[in-house]
């Protein structure tokens, strides 16, 4: 439990819990992208750097602004006020509360006993072997799937043709 | 093939940049401070007042008939009428200017002051460093600045000013014979209404 | 001779013994801080200094380009402008929109000078002269860089004016468009040294074969993907002809529209280190980084190449400036997505053909041929549909 | 204290915090985000494991983390253009009002 920890795990509550209880949509999602930027921290303080820069590469330079495209493109809806009654709110709040706690009391009772850790050695070469050798079938897979939604999103984004129903 | 024109373009600009180091006829700028260009003799910006003789007070063209000042579009000029009359240039007796203000910072140039004044009392000058850190009152004219010689129009615009001139020196001199031949008509018209009267007085008889 | 190769030596590597002898007098406790500190306060330094020189260079050759003096009053030759310049940026008044996103807007500019100070971490300066040698260098080069968009968007969002989210709309598609080409074309690199690693790529770089280089953009997929780089890296830093997010014509100024005085001076400081960072990591990737050009001129200490090649693209850029006009919205789209990134897939097969090939003169040609013929293909296709003729204008005698 | 309890713990956190999100904010764009935000939690989880487990040399936590970004930046893609062509159709991203099944 180091300091850095602390910090980055601060910044990441911290963002995390503004994007999702901001009022301004904009406002939402940056912070969301400082919840990432802060997520991406804690993976480089676990020694994991091609992870936590991909991340950073993925979810601020490709997911945060696509959200923010969309923000910007449906501007005439974040107008509309946000009233959800009061009791679904609570009980969403005692839900995801119950969940929390289910998982704190499973943690606190099951992986006290993991062996002292080793220095584990991720070098981008390792990586790009495992990817290569014994993780080629999801790397297609996961290959296959991007372009799909890459055409599938630009299919159902784009503008409908008149009459062309 | 891609890129040809791009290529063409960047040894147009090479071209440019190394002869522009070695052929002095390439740079057109006229580094202002140190030198300036020749102004054209039509170049005009803000107006003044013309004078002639020496003092400025005494020889001041101007009648005060204000028709600059309701013919000013942006109405920049401000003339108050004096109450009595002062002999003039050449000697008659004119209203004159008490107050004549001209705020060049309103002023555009349009000349129009020019065109309308029938005494060729003011015309356009052409100083152009007129910068002043007074905001308010800097660039607000009044009597005696605008006063300029006629010396200097003679100067600043040489073939409008010898024409203005012209015109003048033959208007004056048609006035001086008209006032020359009435007041030698004066008196033979005299002597003619007193024989008339006396014409009169024999018909009556 | 021995003497003069330790004396090269030394010359090479002063700075690092000049760090090593300051170290020496810090007290052990205090020892990683102050590595870091002098790792990054020269890079602070250096950096903005150049950027001062590259404003008043700029200036001066965009001027003569034109045929016009530039700027030549302030001290000698007008060296002094970046400094005039900088104390009227400190002291203009700091405006401020009312009904600006205050916070927002306060952070848009340090974002993107953070960012693109971040970026200079990886890039190795001189032999033995890098901030930090990450495992994956590049990839945080180009994650940190990613972060510009955001600093962008935020720019032009939070000033509530409707040519700021013109500009940030603008920059950020064109930015998400040119960096995959970006990403792309350093892949071959990538492939070809086999590691992440800046330090390791210039390492590969910085050996010879008589007197001529191993840099990787003497071969035919290097070539091309240096192209690709430098247009992209173009695209990336917003600079003419690719400057339709600021173009000052249209849009005034885009996204920094409602900053002034030094805030305003932040985002052209970020602005020109970001152009200077994708310089050093195209020379980093294929021209040689800190490498001499050839193996006799190897006593010249690294960063003084480095800081040369850097030059020299700097210089080009703004000899591009100076010559090419604004793209179109859609010319600049149809070149990113049907050029550029095509392009880009097609040279990582070509490094991979070559990678598979006997090294020799037949690898030369298929390889060349293929690039070619593909870039050949490319821009017909561009081509197609355009009519290109003189324009000729019925009023212009 | 174990270093991975800490971070096992921060996970459940954000988990919990994206849930939270999911189910009360009714904009399709925060639920979406919420979302992300439990698939990060879960990332999270998984270099945790595989930094303090057992095997680390096998990198399986890294690489379901990097098949994870994947899939996560496919279906932010998606989802995203997906609200885009609703709110194209009914002028809404709110959850609650699209309501309608015909086109």
């Amino acid at each position: 439990m180091t300091v850095t920890f602390l910090i980055l795990a601060g910044v990441t509550i911290v963002g995390m819990a503004a994007a999702m209880s901001l009022r301004n949509l904009v406002h939402c999602v940056l912070s969301l992208t400082l919840g990432l930027v802060g997520l991406a921290g804690l993976f480089l303080e676990l020694d994991a750097q091609f992870v936590g820069f991909t991340q950073i590469l993925v979810y601020v330079g490709a997911v945060a602004i696509l959200a923010m495209f969309a923000v910007m493109m449906t501007r005439g809806a974040a107008q509309q006020q946000e009233s959800r009654p009061t009791s679904v709110r609570i009980s969403g709040v005692l839900i995801a509360g119950g969940v929390f706690l289910v998982l704190a009391w499973a943690m606190c009772h099951g992986l006290m006993t993991l062996g002292a850790p080793v220095q584990p050695e991720a070098e981008v070469k390792q990586i790009g072997v495992a990817l290569m050798r014994s993780y080629v079938l999801p790397l297609e897979v996961i290959g296959l799937l991007l372009t799909a939604a890459l055409i599938g999103a630009g299919v159902i984004a784009m503008e409908e043709k008149r009459g062309a129903r | 093939m891609l890129g040809e024109g791009i290529l063409k373009g960047l040894t147009e600009t090479a071209r440019n940049f190394f002869g522009s180091y070695v052929d002095d006829e390439r740079l057109t700028t006229v580094q202002y401070p140190e030198e300036r260009l020749e102004q054209i003799e039509a170049t005009r910006d803000f107006p003044f007042l013309v004078y002639d003789g020496e003092d400025w007070e005494k020889g001041m063209r101007c009648v005060s008939c204000q028709i600059c000042e309701k013919e000013c579009p942006p109405k920049c000029i401000s003339i108050e009428k004096s109450k009595d009359k002062k002999p003039d240039a050449t000697g008659k007796a004119q209203f004159y200017p008490a107050k004549f203000d001209i705020d060049i910072s309103v002023c555009m140039s349009c000349q129009i002051c020019v065109e309308v004044c029938p005494f060729d009392a003011i015309k356009m000058d052409v100083v152009y460093e007129l910068s002043t850190e007074d905001r308010f009152g800097g660039l607000l004219l009044n009597k005696e600045q605008l006063s300029k010689s006629n010396e200097y129009y003679n100067k600043i615009h040489p073939t409008e000013a010898g024409a203005v001139d012209a015109a003048l020196a033959a208007e004056r001199e048609k006035a001086r014979q008209a006032a020359a031949a009435k007041a030698a008509e004066a008196k033979p018209a005299a002597t003619a209404v007193v024989g008339a009267a006396a014409v009169e007085r024999d018909g009556t008889k | 001779m021995n003497g003069s190769v330790r004396m090269a030596g030394t010359a090479d590597q002063i700075f690092v013994l000049v760090k090593q002898w300051l170290m020496g007098y810090v007290p052990g406790a205090l020892q990683p801080l102050a590595s870091a500190v002098l790792s990054v306060v020269p890079v602070l330094l250096v950096f903005p200094l150049l950027f001062a020189i590259t404003t008043v260079l700029e200036r001066k050759g965009l001027g003569r380009i034109q045929n016009r003096y530039g700027p030549n009053r302030a001290g000698f030759f007008g060296i002094l402008q970046p400094m005039a310049d900088g104390i009227k940026s400190l002291t203009k008044e700091d405006i401020i929109p009312r009904s600006a996103d205050h916070l927002v807007h306060l952070l848009a500019p340090l974002l993107l000078v953070v960012a693109s100070f971040l970026v200079y971490a990886v890039l190795p300066i001189g032999r033995n002269m890098v901030i930090a040698n990450l495992n994956a260098g590049v990839l945080f080069f180009f994650a940190i860089g990613s972060m510009v968009e955001l600093a962008v968007f935020m720019a032009g969002w939070s000033s509530r004016s409707k040519y700021s989210l013109l500009g940030a709309m603008r920059a950020i598609a064109q930015m998400i468009s040119y960096e995959m080409p970006l990403v792309l074309s350093a892949v071959v690199v990538i492939m070809a040294a086999g590691s992440l690693s800046t330090v390791t790529i210039v390492t590969m770089q910085a050996t010879y074969t008589g007197i001529w280089p191993h840099w990787y953009v003497f071969t035919p997929w290097g070539l091309m993907g240096f192209v690709l780089f430098m247009i992209a890296a173009t695209a990336e830093s917003n600079r003419s002809p690719f400057d339709l997010p600021e173009g000052e014509s249209e849009i005034i100024a885009g996204y920094y529209i409602e900053y002034s005085g030094f805030k305003f001076a932040l985002f052209f400081l970020g602005e020109y280190l970001g152009m200077f960072a994708t310089s050093a990591m195209a020379i980093t990737l294929f021209l040689g980084g800190w490498a001499a050009p050839f193996s006799f001129l190897t006593w010249i200490p690294s960063y003084i190449w480095f800081f040369v090649k850097l030059l020299a693209l700097i210089m080009a850029f703004i000899w591009v400036r100076g010559t090419l006009p604004r793209l179109r919205m859609d010319q600049l789209m149809n070149f990113a997505w049907k050029f550029m990134l095509p392009m880009s897939l097609v040279n990582i097969l070509c490094a991979g053909v070559w990678h598979f090939m006997a090294a020799g003169f037949v690898r030369w040609v298929v390889v060349a041929v293929l690039v070619a013929g593909t870039c050949y293909l490319l821009s017909q296709r561009l081509k197609r549909g355009k009519r290109v003729a003189v324009r000729t204008y019925r009023f212009a005698s | 204290m174990n270093p991975l309890t800490g971070y096992v713990f921060l996970s459940a956190l954000l988990f919990a915090v994206g849930l939270a999100g999911a189910l009360t904010r009714r904009n399709a764009m925060l639920v979406l985000i919420g979302i992300e935000l439990m698939l990060n939690a879960a990332n999270l989880n998984f270099i945790a494991f595989w930094r303090y487990g057992p095997h680390p040399e096998a990198l399986t936590g890294v690489m379901f983390v990097i098949f994870s970004i994947g899939v996560a930046a496919a279906e932010a893609a998606v989802g995203l253009s997906i609200i885009l062509a609703v709110y194209r159709h009914s002028k809404t991203t709110n959850l609650d009002e699209m309501d309608s099944l015909k086109g």
